[in-house]
């Protein structure tokens, strides 16, 4: 169970009180329908799967509610930053 | 001769006999004693058969890595333990054991016969045979080889004990309580940091257990560390796997050692009724009553105290880990090596020193390391006959040679084992030179190996950290870590027993091919097996092992690992390092499924909501059907009758007066804020912005792929302020998705969610009675059709209680949801009951409600629709908001395959024959006739008897169903084909007349 | 509220006890939900003061999120409810219960599902966490006591987790 | 090749089994080949044999980082079964399950597909639902599934428990009666001996690290950790490593890869006759050969390479093991262990042609690729013969992301209400 820092609540807490929410810094466009198929396709299902550095978003669900970003190596699991959503791409 | 009882010495209490049983015969042991220790002083070498070729096996170990005494261990009913360790069990008065894999017994075992032929069992010859005739496989081939494979039997009745569980933090945790980890421990006794020790064993010590020279130390130490505040020790506990994040799993052993398993310590509660039924129906519940009369019956007993759990999963946070695990004997590859009576040196040590029992009277060793002469010098001093101490190495330290020449001993060096006469017990053994000649016979009763050292590097391994090779060791160490943690003594690879020779198999003049030198011995896997996996081109060391399954027996490799790998180094005439390592897995050792369950289990296995109203129904007989993590009413039985019966007297209950209904379980969502029309309009198909407070709509919800998610009946009550409900079983989902749009997409927006679920109970009154009975009741709203139509909402009370009720219907009838405050839904409902009364209200069940729905072409989310089914597909065109720019899950509906011809579309059946109510799941096809496999255009959603209609109705998703409105399509049933006609989905009162009174 | 409905409770009244641990469930209480980008629209609104820090309590009121808040008050308090404003206060009062859980082995016992610290929990903090699968809001109030909020419906099953934990001894 | 037979092996025994040869060479990779699999599983083994042996293309080298089968072919609990809703998938997991069936014979080499029964549990009335579509489905496509009652599933397995208290009562099941297990090292290793018999290379410790495309966008090789190596037909069977080869190719994926954890218990006698699945308790069993009882755990929720899973799935894969069949409470956690299962939108394969020409792909198989090994591989080796998709394998196109014609058995699931 790994230990995932809350940016929000400024402390390490145990994965069991996160929910995983997927890639990070996936947009929604403003206006879908100015999206072609292709483009659509890739904002609903192409997805980095990088064996690495990875940006994906958590949810403290069973803590303070808040979604919030994160930089993962998906090869050693190891955080390298947790940030708040809404603020640049690390 | 064989194993018996030294005079003195050991830790055992030699004033504390204890009786126990082993295959049906009694022996006598100490306490302190293991059932290994008890059972060699008792003077029984064979302990028990191994895997494939059923050989004699005694013991080999003195710990947790022994491989061959497995024995099954049996408390009395539903208490049934195989594959146990003689080593790791702990004796006690009355321990009933008994020997595993042989039949009809122990010392005559007809699976023996496996070894005779064993030249046919080579690794892997299943895979070259058992093909033809094919047939044969399933009926004799498989059943043969699973009846022959298998250690012990499984357990064959439920356990009664219990399982307990715990999270625990500390600063430091320290795994292993050898003089290594005692030291780190003691390092760290005082100080501000939170240490926890735990050890497998029941003792502290490790290694010092074996060496009375450090018992004071030991002692001392121990009592240091039990006085510092700062320390916690856990003993009979095993760090079983290394998690991230230095998170530790380990097992706590706590009444398996014990004779008797007495109460624990809890108190029942004090009087009043609890949740537990058992508590209840207990005369004697309330205080611990007369003591059970046998400690084990009470397991069954209703005390909520109950027994103390027989083991406890530890889950263990540290700051930083300090590895002490020790290191284990290597054996030694010969042939004979698992004649009963041949043990590792370290082991012969154990028992003498620590158990006060010798394996044998005439003792040889064969050695190639320095610690197996150490070990020997030790058991001489206890008393035991040495008879030879045979060294593979052509010289070693003087001083060990001056050592056994004092003692006494002949010492044979340059030489090796090749043969071992005895089949249940050590007679005597062959060696010879190293070279090949001087073959001789020496007597012994017994023979200890001293093949090297392997560092326990197991939860190193489960930690990611990094292992390097030592040649000098022939051994794996740690090397970089990858968690914060460190390995300290011999598990890192330091230890002062000496030098040794790195060997994988000793020489033999012999045929090897011919001879049975094992390496893993619970699975029977001998050198030959290694080298021919090689041979046929198995060379990563992960492909010998699976091919030959060396090491993956129930002690995985602790004792064979090594050896396997030099073994395929030498065939492969590759260094070691080339052919890598078989990664360690946890558990360290094997750990019961009941300990990693902990307490989940019946009620607590996973919590079973249940709605305020809930008692109520299971008073009046409801059934009951679960629903996501709910339980609901299902149907409320008069005597004497079935579902069908039920359910039609309770539909027409509703079409002509009024039921009720429990729809607490249905999530609500509380919405507030200046934006939250805004953000629901974004959310929803529909348009929200205009809905007029006191005012209800329907909303349909997607997933931004287009499929629809949930649905549900919303109500404005204010500006800013929403009512939503949604489906039961949507409920997380959907407050989850809406957070997720809310705070990442549209983070500017000024609403909140509140999950009020729980806050409200909602109670259902459907049919045309329903007004006059609420009337009466309700406080502060005019529940006239002109002041609250059909679709709105208002807030007054209800019998003195707040009330936000709805008048809603899904089921076509007048109705009112009733939102009352969850702790007073029961009494309300009661009142609600006693009201009705004189209109005959009748309380129905979700049964009855998915038939009243249907019967007006309602769907519902996960039944009618499942996750493939866009709002068009279910004919809810209207609601989707046509020009609305935008909202999740638009752009999806406009994909190539979504606007498509042919899609499945959802519309009424009604079969040709009305008393033919269709299977649910049911197949559609438009011709009957075609050949298998058939082309299925649809399936039936949901189908059943409307009372109502005298007919049976069903709702369908069909290929282009809507535009295939009287047409005939078929439904193939085993042995009947059934014929329904496409109709509109609505079946009763189209017109909506009986919802506008 | 009402002298003529009564309440019903998931779980029993009575004390539990066991060695070094007690657990009763507290008596009903009012609770709000309150929801804010700043705490200072509110506290402008109900007059009081918002502890700032997220996992900490001041006067009955817990800060949960970054905009989110839990009040707690005797049964029958009333407060404004916002309208209008760019808050959201929501009537919780009765989704959940609150078991009070006392004694010296209360922490301990508290641990055996919950994954937290509680060595590290100070008095005075709150958390919303887990105990075994089920959503708790953990309040210490004292080395020895805490209160344990829990949603109605998941009631029964904690009362029977932690009871049956408690009495499983040390 | 040396036949394998029982009397070979009598023979051999005499003479001290000495006579046996490499099961398939170790190879060395040449500079062209007319075919290359990446991966070397059972699938990428699979496909290699097919091409060899059904469609004419034996110059073939199948290329794998480590060695073979020790991928997600050695790490999975061995489920074979068709019995799946859509027509799609039932024709998919079908093929698999015809070529199972003699799979042994045709390789010459004891896979060990056992026949023992697969039985889906229903806990709810939803679940019952659920099975009934999906038995009615498969009736009309030639596959067989059948319900069973509470009783009938107890007498078909008898450790299940029945108990109507139980928190998940088992109101019936669903069996497919062909579904089972096979030995899941023997079918890579079985498959390569074969494939090397027809001239395939299996070339191990050959990790790939760029595909090179001409400037026509076509593949025109790989570059490898043992060299470049040309060829214009490449085929992806990398499982949890494929988003990672599609990338070197200039492609992303609708893929993600997830930690799965398995394990097995301390071998005991026979106990347990069949597979039992549970998807409303999460839990999956059965007993190997061995005696092991062999149980599928879950995946753990974030995407991961490390092959290092989770106590908390574990605990809860054991608790629902233990509150299905109670009497297994005492047994023991022998070993357990990680795979990484790479995940689609729909919970599909993907398995056809890409947008690069001469690049082929099969992938996305999740948590059940094992049961659709030979399918898989000799539907790859069709579509890379052919250069276009079997109709089995044709609707497992990378267009339905885009158009919306998803294959999604998991969403037909779905649960509400």
């Amino acid at each position: 169970m790994i230990l995932i820092h809350c940016p929000y609540c400024d402390e390490k807490r145990p994965e069991i009180e996160f929910a995983n929410a997927g890639q990070a810094h996936v947009v929604r466009p403003v206006d879908p329908s100015t999206y072609d198929d292709a483009q659509w396709e890739a904002f609903l299902f192409i997805r980095a799967n990088p064996r690495g550095r990875h940006h994906e978003r958590w949810r403290h669900i069973h803590g303070c509610g808040r979604f919030f970003n994160a930089v993962r190596d998906t090869v050693t699991d190891k955080f390298e930053a947790t940030y708040k959503a809404g603020k640049p791409r690390r | 001769m064989s194993g018996y009882r030294l005079p003195s010495g050991g830790r055992i209490d030699r004033s504390r006999p204890v009786s126990f049983q082993f295959d049906g015969n009694a022996y006598q042991g100490f306490a302190g004693d293991t059932l290994a220790s008890a059972l060699l002083a008792n003077g029984v070498m064979l302990f028990g058969r191994s895997f494939k070729y059923h050989r004699p096996r005694g013991l080999m170990a003195a710990g947790s890595e022994e491989p061959n005494a497995l024995v099954s261990v049996d408390r009395g009913p539903g208490r049934f333990t195989p594959n146990l360790r003689a080593t790791n069990v702990e004796l006690y008065e009355g321990l009933n054991a008994a020997s595993q894999n042989r039949w009809p017994s122990l010392k005559t075992d007809f699976g023996a016969i496996n070894d005779r032929l064993g030249m046919f069992f080579p690794a892997g010859f299943y895979n070259k045979t058992f093909m033809w005739p094919r047939s044969f496989w399933d009926r004799l081939y498989e059943p043969s080889i699973r009846k022959m494979a298998g250690l012990g039997d499984a357990p064959t009745e439920e356990d009664p004990d219990t399982y307990a569980a715990t999270y625990a933090h500390c600063d430091l945790l320290i795994i292993g309580a050898g003089p290594a980890g005692i030291d780190a421990a003691l390092m760290a006794a005082g100080t501000d940091r939170r240490v926890t020790l735990i050890d497998e064993q029941d003792e502290m010590g490790g290694g010092a257990l074996a060496d009375p020279a450090l018992w004071p130390w030991l002692e001392r130490s121990m009592k240091m560390l039990a006085d510092a505040p700062n320390v916690t020790i856990l003993t009979r506990t095993t760090a079983f796997g290394y998690y991230h994040d230095n998170f530790i799993g380990a097992v706590q052993r706590l009444t398996d050692h014990l004779p008797e398993i007495l109460p624990a310590t809890g108190r029942c509660p004090e009087g009043a009724e609890g949740p537990v039924e058992a508590a209840q129906n207990n005369p004697t519940q309330g205080s611990l009553g007369p003591p059970p009369p046998s400690a084990l019956r009470a397991a069954t007993s209703p005390f909520r105290g109950g027994l103390p759990p027989r083991e406890k999963l530890w889950r263990i946070r540290a700051g930083e880990v300090v590895l002490a695990q020790g290191a284990i004997e290597r054996p030694l590859v010969f042939e004979g090596n698992d004649t009963p009576g041949v043990m590792l040196a370290s082991a012969a040590k154990v028992f003498a020193l620590r158990y006060g029992v010798a394996i044998g009277q005439s003792v040889a060793l064969m050695a190639a390391h320095d610690s197996g002469w150490h070990d020997v010098f030790a058991l001489a001093k206890a008393g035991v006959g040495i008879a030879a101490i045979i060294d593979m190495r052509g010289t070693v330290d003087q001083a060990l040679i001056d050592a056994a020449l004092a003692h006494n001993i002949r010492v044979e060096l340059g030489a090796a084992v090749i043969g071992v006469d005895g089949r249940h017990a050590v007679k005597g053994i062959e060696i010879a030179s190293t070279t090949g000649g001087n073959r001789r016979c020496i007597a012994c009763d017994a023979l200890l190996m001293a093949g090297g050292w392997t560092p326990s590097v197991h939860l190193w391994s489960h930690s990611k950290g990094t292992l390097k090779w030592r040649d000098d060791i022939g051994a794996y160490v740690p090397d970089q870590p990858n968690e914060n943690a460190r390995c300290v003594g011999a598990c890192s690879g330091d230890w002062d027993f000496g030098q040794g020779a790195v060997i994988g198999m000793l020489p033999t003049p012999k045929d090897a091919s011919r001879i049975k030198a094992f390496v893993d011995f619970q699975n029977d896997v001998t050198a030959k097996d290694i080298k021919l996996a090689v041979r046929e081109g198995f060379r990563s060391i992960e492909h010998i092992k699976r091919y030959t399954t060396n090491g993956m027996a129930t002690d995985q490799g602790k004792t064979s690992n090594l050896n396997g790998l030099q073994i395929a180094s030498t065939a492969l005439n590759k260094p070691v390092t080339d052919i890598g390592l078989t990664t360690f897995r946890p558990p360290y050792t094997p750990q019961t499924f009941g300990a990693l369950a902990g307490h989940a289990k019946g009620e607590l296995f996973q919590p079973l909501r249940k709605s305020p109203i809930d008692g109520w129904a299971q008073d009046h007989g409801a059934v009951f059907e679960l629903v996501a993590q709910w339980r609901r009413a299902r149907y409320f039985p008069k005597p004497g009758e079935d579902m069908h019966t039920a359910v039609n007297r309770e539909c027409v209950a509703v079409r002509s007066s009024v039921g009720i209904f429990d729809a607490s379980t249905l999530g609500k969502i509380e919405v507030v804020g200046p934006d939250a029309a805004e953000f629901l309009n974004r959310m929803y198909t529909n348009p929200w912005k205009a809905l007029e407070p006191g005012r209800c709509r329907y909303g349909l919800l997607l997933k931004e792929d287009g499929f629809i998610m949930d649905d549900g009946v919303s109500a404005r009550l204010a500006p800013d302020r929403f009512h939503l409900t949604t489906t039961t079983g949507g409920a997380a989902r959907v407050l989850n998705m809406m957070e997720d749009y809310l705070q990442t997409e549209w983070p500017n927006l000024n609403v909140w969610l509140t999950s009020t679920t729980e806050q409200y109970a909602v109670i259902a009154l459907q049919g045309p009675n329903a007004r006059k009975l609420l009337e009466p009741l309700v406080a502060g709203i005019d529940l006239s059709a002109e002041a609250f139509p059909h679709m709105a909402i208002r807030e007054g009370t209800i019998c003195g209680i707040p009330t936000r009720l709805f008048r809603v219907s899904f089921t076509g009838e007048l109705g009112f949801e009733i939102n009352v405050p969850s702790a007073y839904a029961r009494a309300l409902w009661k009142r609600l009951m006693t009201a009705g009364a004189p209109h005959g209200i009748t309380p129905y069940g979700t049964e009855a409600m998915h038939v009243l729905r249907a019967e007006k072409g309602f769907i519902i989310v996960g039944q009618d629709t499942d996750g493939t089914v866009t709002p068009y597909d279910a004919g809810l065109d209207w609601a989707v908001g046509k020009k609305k720019a935008d909202f999740v899950g638009k752009r999806s509906l406009a994909r190539p395959d979504i606007v498509a011809a042919g899609r499945k579309q959802l519309v009424g059946l009604l079969t040709d024959d009305p008393n033919v109510v269709l299977e649910e799941g049911a197949q559609i096809v438009a011709d009957p006739n075609q050949p298998i496999p058939m082309t299925m255009i649809g399936h039936v959603t949901s189908s059943y008897w409307s009372e109502t209609l005298g007919r049976s109705i069903a709702m369908a998703l069909v290929a282009g169903g809507h535009s295939k409105m009287g047409e005939t399509l078929h439904i193939p049933m085993p042995g009947r084909t059934h014929t329904a006609k496409v109709s509109d989905m609505v079946f009763y009162d189209p017109e909506g007349a009986r919802l506008n009174v | 509220m009402s002298d003529t409905l009564t309440r019903n409770d998931p779980v029993p009244t009575t004390l539990f006890t066991a060695d070094g641990v007690t657990i009763r469930l507290a008596p009903p209480m009012a609770r709000f939900s309150l929801r804010a980008r700043q705490g200072q629209a509110l506290e402008t609104l109900l007059g009081v003061k918002l502890p700032k820090k997220i996992g900490t309590v001041k006067g009955g009121i817990a800060c949960l999120g970054p905009d989110e808040w839990l009040l707690r008050g005797a049964a029958g308090t009333a407060i404004p409810i916002g309208d209008g404003l760019p808050v959201a206060i929501t009537d919780i009062g009765e989704r959940s219960v609150c078991f009070t859980v006392e004694g010296p082995r209360a922490a301990q016992l508290l641990m055996s599902g919950c994954p937290l610290d509680l060595d590290r929990f100070a008095a005075g903090r709150a958390a919303r966490t887990l105990f075994e699968s089920v959503e708790i809001i953990l309040i210490r109030h004292a080395a020895d006591r805490f209160e344990v909020e829990v949603w109605r419906s998941f009631a029964d099953w904690l009362w029977t987790a932690l009871t049956k934990a408690a009495s499983h001894g040390p | 090749m040396t036949r394998f037979s029982g009397l070979n092996l009598f023979a051999k025994a005499l003479g001290g089994h000495k006579g046996w040869a490499e099961q398939w060479p170790d190879a060395v990779p040449k500079p062209a080949y007319d075919a290359i699999i990446i991966g070397g599983g059972g699938h990428g083994l699979g496909a290699a044999y097919y091409l060899a042996k059904k469609y004419g293309i034996n110059n073939v080298a199948v290329l794998e980082k480590g060695w073979i089968g020790g991928g997600n072919t050695g790490r999975n609990t061995t489920i074979i079964r068709s019995n799946y809703l859509y027509d799609e998938s039932a024709h998919l997991y079908d093929h698999a399950v015809k070529l199972w069936d003699g799979l042994s014979q045709e390789l010459n080499y004891n896979v060990m597909y056992s026949k023992r029964g697969v039985m889906m549990l229903a806990h709810n009335v939803h679940d019952v639902q659920s099975l009934q579509r999906h038995i009615h489905a498969n009736r009309l496509n030639g596959v067989d599934n059948e319900w069973l009652t509470p009783q009938e599933a107890k007498a078909y397995c008898p450790p299940l428990s029945i108990s109507p208290q139980a928190r998940h009562p088992v109101l019936g099941a669903a069996l497919q009666r062909r579904g089972g297990t096979a030995r899941h090292d023997s079918v890579a290793w079985g498959y390569a001996r074969g494939a090397a018999a027809l001239g395939v290379d299996i070339i191990q410790n050959c990790a790939v690290t760029g595909v090179r495309r001409g400037v026509d966008g076509a593949v025109e090789g790989v570059e490898t950790s043992r060299g470049y190596i040309a060829s214009k037909r490449v085929g992806v069977s990398a499982a949890g490593n494929s988003s990672v080869i599609m990338q070197m190719a200039g492609l992303d994926f609708p893929l993600e890869s997830y930690p799965l954890q398995a394990l097995v218990s301390e071998p005991v006698k026979p106990t347990f006759p069949c597979v039992v699945m549970s998807n409303t308790v999460h839990a999956y069993m059965s007993q190997s050969d061995k005696g092991e009882l062999v149980i599928g755990a879950g995946t753990d929720q974030y995407v991961s390479y490390s092959q290092r899973g989770a106590l908390h799935i574990i605990e809860h894969t054991l608790a629902a093991i233990c509150e299905i069949f109670p009497i297994y409470r005492r047994m023991r956690m022998l070993r357990t262990w990680g795979g990484i299962v790479d995940v689609t939108p729909d919970r599909s394969p993907i398995l056809g042609k890409t947008p690069v020409t001469g690049l082929y792909v099969n992938c996305g198989w999740g948590t059940g690729g094992f049961k659709a090994t030979p399918g898989a591989g000799d539907l790859l080796a069709y579509t890379m013969a052919k250069d276009e998709p079997h109709p089995i394998n044709a609707p497992y196109n990378l267009d339905r992301f885009r158009n919306g014609r998803l294959i999604d058995e998991a969403a037909a699931a779905a649960v509400a209400h």
